[in-house]
């Protein structure tokens, strides 16, 4: 769902922009936390992976055009703050290079696909890991639903934007009901990948998914005196 | 994993605009996109002089215009709403060609067709003109905070490292009778997949240790 | 004479960046035969083998494995007869689990269940690898990984071995015990390798690869004992060994 | 006695995945030494290396080197000190060019211009790699990108050199003036190696690593004619080699 040049108006736009700039802001901040010497590659790469991932777009029925977003899979790998800062990341470097986009729809296309997806795929997930027992093994599921979840929210967003900054009037309804309809399918597309990337991380490192540090046990290391020669 | 050897939609060259710095560029390419974005839609004498500013740019790149015409293709989709809006929207309806569309409609469609395809054009232009590498720098003076300026640095030199692992496992695979035509075997590529993720990140981890330890504090030297 | 299990004739080959690395190779290599491929670094020896399964194609010359000549059509075919252990074990393992690596050769040959499994435990405890089983393959030191990337060709029962550097990061009792194996096994083997005594020991032919061409072909002994060559082509004999005072190994 | 240059005291280690590689290291080097770490696949020989200049963090016990404990305010300088070749080049090797690559770390250092410029083709001449230097170091041979991996660490003048497996995928010319340079350099050194000649050839001492721990230390010499020990650590003398006819290099 990138937006492109023009598609909402100049207010809209511009409205979006300052509200993305300011959630960035604030990821930011929150990230100094989040981020590290050894994170920093991670999250590098969870945005290459999520570039990756939103290259595969397909046209889907009434208008639009669907890929996945990825924003959840960030948000249990690298943490929410630095989750959105990889999202932007990819969009900015998708709008300057690809022409994935548009400049001026920046701030539209953070909101959407940066924020939204992750906060609420953060947000599922969080509240997921706080009602179920806490086990390693079920972390991929929960960022499975999380993502699921963080996919129509995010087309919910982009209806409501839409209505208020469109183009041209189209029955919100067929609007809405085309645009969930498309995203519940990319929902779970979007979550079976989630399900998948997560459960292979957590098997052999499970010390990369920020999501699983709450449940991963300290372990104990063992000494064996030897005679030296 | 060379560093940012060009990209795919790269074109080298030494022309003006390829050489013009990277920071200046960017801001051109925002200014520029936004007096086409304010400009009323009907003003159509307007968007052709922004075609031409395009094409001047264009020329004087040395960039050949199919190289860049072949790469709009990522508009696609929106031209697909765009083309449906005439018939979805409401409001007073006009005849195009005998066949009843909505008149609000059409005109959005048309101007989002323009103004869409502009903003495509020129960032295409800047991103065949201008390196990854160069486009952080301009990016980093234009004072992107530096854990964004970090991420990006990542991530632009791990899309290599992921490439790179992706052909070695295919050569990998190839060489001990894999053929992935099959769609039987699309498992074994998820699979893979989850070993690419780690792989990928395991080596650009280890690169990463490698540059610390000679030395490297977050900037590249000159 | 029957046809060798390699022919390579007037082989020449550019990589894609315009550096040309091979320059009309010729060569033969008969059924059953051990040969060792020495020569400098950056002769193109790597280029070479990589042209005997068909990851590269040749640019001049020709390249037939038992007389099938190595091109699109064969390639699935000649991949099942040439068994290649790449020089660097990253290139080779990819899954994740031992076990799932050297399952893939044998699996897409066809085989299945019990069958597949012996020829995976069978191929690891050649190795000494058993243990490590379902252990990622990233996850093992450098000389493990290389026993790994061992075992999955020869899970795969290759009749013609091909080998880049095999020796390299063994721990001597591991060199000592691939040397054994390749021995005990009735196929035709092609080893490069830097290290002499190994090819001595274990290759009753050698051929030296040098700036893209063979420039030597023959017995080992005579290859080492060939002083004037030798130092031609980078090769020199390491610290207090002697091929003249070993004994002459049996072929 | 001096300060120890490396001390490592109660060493362990677990890898993220839980799987532990070192369990209690001591060692001592002083300055000046060149000391062999030998032991078989999977010691943890390479785990040890990579705490040397902080690369991993010790899990118990500590690492000093110079007497400064090898911990994240230290780390600038320790890695200033302490060059490390890795066993694998492709994780040393990151800039598209082989000039920029062995540049990268003395320009970190602050060098330029025609100082930087020296010290790269020193560097690379050393190796015999001054023809490559404006190639991108992944189009190279895999001996060849060893050698530059050795370039980029020599650049940096350090005062203890860490070699993980350094003449491995070298040919024989190449691994003879590695040894050349290595002993032609003030410096201590620290060399991984599964090459027993040749670790008798240039180490005085050897220490002898096997399943995590330290289990022998002494003269080369002596730990090669230990066959009890040698046959318990999977260490084997090649075939025709025998230290004791060999004549007890220099020191
Ligand atoms: N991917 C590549 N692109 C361009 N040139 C290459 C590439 N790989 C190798 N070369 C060049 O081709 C020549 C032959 O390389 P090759 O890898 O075959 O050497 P080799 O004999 O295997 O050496 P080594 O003993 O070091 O493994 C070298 O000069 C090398 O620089
Ligand atoms: N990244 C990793 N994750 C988990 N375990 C690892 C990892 N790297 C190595 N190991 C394990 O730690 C142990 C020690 O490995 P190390 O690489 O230090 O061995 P080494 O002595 O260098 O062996 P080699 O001679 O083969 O290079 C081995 O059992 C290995 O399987
Ligand atoms: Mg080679
Ligand atoms: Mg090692």
């Amino acid at each position: 769902m990138h937006v492109p040049d023009g598609f909402l108006d100049a207010p809209t736009s511009t409205a979006t922009a300052v509200v993305a700039i300011g959630c960035v802001g604030v990821a930011l901040v929150g990230a100094r936390k989040e981020l590290d010497d050894k994170t920093a590659p991670m999250a590098g790469l969870v945005a290459a992976f999520i570039f990756a991932v939103q290259m595969l777009n397909f046209p889907v029925g009434a208008g639009t055009s669907g890929h996945l977003m990825g924003g959840a899979l960030a948000a249990v790998l690298v943490g929410p703050f630095t989750g959105v800062l990889c999202v932007s990341v990819v969009l900015l470097v998708q709008c300057l290079l690809f022409a994935d986009g548009g400049i001026t729809a920046l701030g539209t296309n953070i909101l959407l696909m940066g924020v939204a997806t992750v906060v609420v795929g953060w947000l599922v997930f969080k509240l997921l890991q706080t009602t179920m027992p806490k086990r390693l093994a079920l972390v991929p599921a929960q960022a499975g639903i999380a993502a699921f979840a963080s996919v129509p929210a995010a087309a919910l967003l982009f209806v409501g934007l839409y209505a208020v900054g469109g183009a041209a009037d189209i029955s919100m309804d067929t609007l809405l009901t085309a645009m969930l309809g498309v995203h519940v399918l990319i929902g779970i597309g979007e979550g079976v990948i989630t399900f998948l990337a997560i459960g292979a991380v957590v098997a052999v490192r499970p010390d990369l998914v920020y999501g699983a540090r709450r449940v991963l046990a300290r372990r104990e290391l063992e000494i064996r005196s030897e005679v030296t020669a | 994993m060379g560093a940012g050897h060009g990209h795919k939609l790269h074109y080298h060259g030494h022309s003006v605009v390829h050489r013009a710095p990277a920071h200046l560029k960017i801001l051109a390419l925002l200014a520029f996109m936004l007096v086409v974005v304010a400009t009323p839609r009907d003003w159509y004498a307007a968007f052709a002089v922004y075609l031409g500013v395009i094409a001047v740019v264009v020329a004087v790149s040395k960039v050949p215009p199919t190289y860049i015409l072949k790469r709009t293709v990522v508009e696609v989709p929106f031209l697909v709403f765009a083309l449906l809006l005439p018939f979805v929207a409401q409001g007073p309806k006009t005849e195009v060609l005998g066949v009843t569309v909505s008149q609000h409609g059409l005109e959005a469609g048309i101007a989002l067709v323009v103004k869409g395809t502009l903003g495509v054009l020129a960032s295409l232009t800047l991103a065949a003109t201008t390196e990854p590498q160069d486009l952080l720098a301009g990016l980093e003076r234009l004072r992107m905070p530096n854990q964004l300026v970090q991420i990006m640095a990542f991530m632009v030199r791990y899309l290599d490292v992921v490439t790179d692992e992706m052909q070695r496992m295919k050569v990998a695979r190839e060489s001990r009778g894999f053929n992935a035509r099959n769609p039987k075997h699309w498992p074994i590529l998820a699979r893979s997949a989850g070993a690419l993720f780690i792989r990928s990140y395991e080596r650009g981890e280890r690169v990463h240790l490698a540059m610390l330890s000679r030395g490297y504090t977050g900037r590249m030297p000159e | 004479m029957s046809t060798p299990v390699l022919e390579v004739k007037g082989l020449a080959y550019a990589y894609p960046d315009g550096h040309q690395a091979l320059f009309g190779v010729d060569l033969h290599v008969h059924q059953g035969e051990r040969v060792a491929l020495l020569g400098p670094n950056g002769a193109g020896k790597t280029t070479l083998v990589l042209h005997l399964n068909g990851i590269h194609t040749a640019g001049a010359g020709s390249v037939s494995v038992s007389g099938l000549p190595v091109e699109k059509a064969n390639l699935q075919e000649i991949r099942r007869r040439v068994g290649v252990v790449f020089q660097d074990p990253d290139d080779q393992l990819f899954m994740g689990t031992v076990r799932a690596d050297v399952a893939f050769g044998p699996a897409n040959l066809g085989l299945k269940g019990a069958e597949l499994d012996r020829r995976v435990m069978d191929a690891l405890d050649k190795v000494g690898m058993t243990e490590f089983v379902d252990r990622p393959p990233h996850h093992l030191s450098f000389g493990q990984r290389r026993r790994v990337a061992v075992a999955t060709v020869l899970a795969m029962e290759p009749e013609i071995l091909v080998l880049d550097e095999p020796s390299s990061n063994l721990d001597p009792a591991s060199r000592r015990e691939l040397a054994d194996i390749l021995r005990s096994l009735d196929v035709t083997v092609l080893m490069v390798t830097h290290d002499l005594p190994y090819a001595l020991e274990l290759c009753p032919r050698s051929m030296v690869l040098s700036g893209g061409t063979v420039v030597a072909d023959g017995t080992t002994y005579d290859v080492l004992t060939d002083d004037a060559l030798m130092k031609e082509n980078r090769l020199e004999l390491p610290f207090g060994f002697d091929p003249r005072s070993t004994p002459r190994p049996a072929r």
